[in-house]
């Protein structure tokens, strides 16, 4: 019987080596797998790579991860905003690197990496600083930026529900980055407030079908 | 923020919504463009794009009705019209970069002549740079209107002949709102459709880097004090 | 107040003007708008290119564009299947441009489009006929197409339910071309079983938001 | 079609879905492998994927079961398992093309030694060519296991040194099941995995044009029929 969840979320990040890519979901706080962020701060590994919108606010999630100093690089849209004190600080002392990213590219890149495109051509970003050492293609009379993929080890995914075949469905905002980074990683985990019986899913309304996740922890 | 402040910045959003159309999808920056939601004429439905996912966007939540997964772009807590849809970032930013957003209502610091905007990165010493996706709304939506005070604190113009801050797009503003006027982006510089009634034109010019012509159909802008009062009346 | 609906499909597609370009939804019979289609028939514009996964069946719906002799060219995946005779004869007698895309390489055309992305690159296709006369490029030790938005003039997309916003619900498989064509086309159109009052559509199901479509056409 | 021709084909299928693993992905091609998801062994969970945008395919619909908008990719009426998902075709592709899928199990025409294949279109005069979902699911699918009669109707090899009609996709099948044998390709040419209890390695390759080597653990094929007289016994 097919049944992705486990109960630890240190059981489920346990191989997750120094150096690893790891996406993590959340637009502010809503989709952020809190639980998950602090299973990675308990294992400790270092020199990660984290792809997210944000760079974490206060001591919690992310925050907490580069205090740490498990971070050696942010992928971000909006690194700042009230309570990112603990980026700012690591960021003005150079000991953390940013990739700054517009987040309509950040998201496109990611699914460009679920969805097997090796590349794409974006008009976002032309004849700004963030176009810096992009290729640019005039298409259809438009300049535009070719971008890659954005590949990574992991994907923590914060979800509403989950069944024991990995379906999701999300909450109002928190859906945001969930459907995109799911998949997009060599191993995605999600973090649900609760578990339901198969079928307990409408599946007309399943946002993230199981096939784009490995395994699941509830609250 | 001054009281003084305040009202300026209210009349900016408010002057900005006026013109938001029956059933246009509009995208609300941070900032003053976010008070845009409050100040809809009654009966005209609009509806509000915000980036993180949501579409029908109603207003801020007051404290009794908090949904701690509901926030806009500006992580504010909100409430959501009858009819609103979620989603996610990507199929979000799929609206934007494809055009299918009318109006984006964005803040900004400088606008030069030409439309090039720049609204994202102060270059202030030891602040990391945040661009979030604000890249992406002024290259796909239809139409971008700036709302911004005309000046900044110390009084420099933010209408420049060119920008001097990291640029967020290329010839993409057509409209900017500001406490002292409306004036469209055109290939021969402002055009001004409105004006505040204390001020005059020269004294516009003296404050804007722009060159700027006068609407044929100039007017005097409305102010928002005066049409609540004329309502109360 | 918005209400995206109109009474008769004849009205929607009263501008469809020779030469257009137009997508249609359906993977076999579920997902095709018969009644748009029908309306095409009626109101009689030639010189179309028709952008759908098949190329008719039958009698009905694409099949009599095909028959009319309305249609100038065909952009499927798989325009042959059981009773796609009409199309056969056409293409047999030269009367019919084919132009054959992969299934997924169509969808993305397609989103992209939608998206605003100018192009992207794909290993589907790569050695192959369907590969001739396109650029190809190696991205991280893979071979790529280049592949190009699909733009079109109008789409019509079957879905299930929609409310006077234009948000819409499919139907199990009748989804499939849906949520891609929608918005891709400079108008897009719905055909629906029923309509819903403002707020009968879950915001948490809705597949398809309202801004992509502008008009709406019940049964 | 011949009852001895349709049995053939149902032990390929069947012989295939013995493979399928617990909690696999598995798309199946038109032909022969639309028939593997009756051969799951019981008690264990393969999820189908169907291309239209269908995870979860359970089987073909009762008559009296009919839902008209619930199809499989050969257009044929169907059922879902409990814990189905719909999705759209973008995202039906999406998990192709991005290796989602762990097995695709395909019918085909001709497959070479290098493990191209060829499996859309015959090249028949005055017959449109139609390509469907397969190229995309030939350099997507995690394994490419094809399912085929090992001769065609005239007794010509189907495995062939070089194939000769139009390619699905270059160097991409790893497994073939054929009425006659389980090969799997590699660089050095086909290795049998099991061979039909009735032949004989040397009939095997007069059949086919590729090298073959046995495999070591080389076995008799199991049959199906066999397997379904001893559960009834």
């Amino acid at each position: 019987m097919i049944n992705k969840f486990v109960s630890r979320a240190v059981d489920a990040l346990a191989d997750v080596v120094d150096g690893a890519v790891i996406l993590v979901t959340g637009f502010g706080d809503p989709g952020m797998p809190f639980r998950l962020v602090e299973a990675l701060v308990e294992l400790g590994p270092r020199n990660l790579t984290i792809v997210s919108n944000n760079a974490g606010r206060a001591l919690e999630g992310i925050a907490m991860l580069l205090r740490r100093g498990q971070v050696k690089k942010m992928i971000c849209a909006y690194p700042r905003r009230t309570g990112s004190f603990v980026f700012e600080e690591c960021y003005a002392r150079g000991e953390v690197e940013l990739e700054l990213v517009p987040q309509g590219t950040l998201c496109e890149r990611i699914r460009a990496a679920k969805a097997g495109i090796a590349g794409f051509y974006t008009p976002t970003a032309v004849d700004t600083v963030l176009a810096a050492g992009k290729e640019v293609r005039e298409i259809d009379g438009q300049r535009c930026l070719l971008e890659y993929p954005l590949h990574a080890d992991f994907a923590l995914v914060r979800a509403h529900l989950a069944d024991r075949w990995g379906n999701l469905v999300y909450q109002a905002a928190q859906r945001n980055f969930g459907p995109v980074m799911a998949g997009a990683a060599r191993r995605t985990i999600a973090e649900v407030d609760a578990m339901v019986e198969l079928g307990g899913l409408d599946p007309e309304a399943i946002v993230t079908p199981g096939i784009y996740v490995d395994q699941v922890v509830t609250l | 923020m001054s009281d003084a402040q305040q009202r300026r910045r209210q009349q900016i959003a408010w002057r900005a919504a006026q013109d938001f159309f029956e059933g246009a999808y509009v995208n609300l920056g941070v900032g003053i463009p976010t008070e845009a939601v409050r100040h809809v004429p009654a009966g005209r439905e609009v509806i509000f794009h915000s980036e993180n996912g949501i579409l029908g966007v109603a207003g801020i939540a007051p404290d009794n009705a908090i949904n701690r997964n509901l926030v806009n772009a500006s992580q504010q807590f909100i409430t959501v019209q009858i009819g609103a849809a979620y989603f996610d970032c990507c199929e979000s930013f799929a609206m934007l970069r494809g055009r299918h957003v009318d109006i984006a209502f964005l803040g900004g610091y400088e606008i030069s002549e030409a439309g090039d905007l720049a609204s994202w990165d102060r270059r202030k010493v030891g602040v990391p740079p945040a661009v979030g996706g604000a890249m992406d709304i002024a290259i796909g939506a239809r139409a971008i209107w700036v709302g911004m005070e005309h000046c900044t604190a110390d009084g420099r113009p933010r209408l420049v002949r060119e920008v001097s801050l990291p640029l967020t797009g290329a010839r993409v503003v057509s409209r900017v709102y500001t406490d002292l006027a409306v004036i469209d982006v055109g290939p021969q510089g402002g055009t001004v459709r409105e004006i505040h009634p204390g001020i005059t034109m020269r004294h516009l010019r003296e404050v804007t880097q722009w060159r700027l012509a006068e609407a044929t159909d100039l007017r005097s802008m409305p102010q928002r004090d005066a049409c609540a009062a004329g309502a109360q009346a």
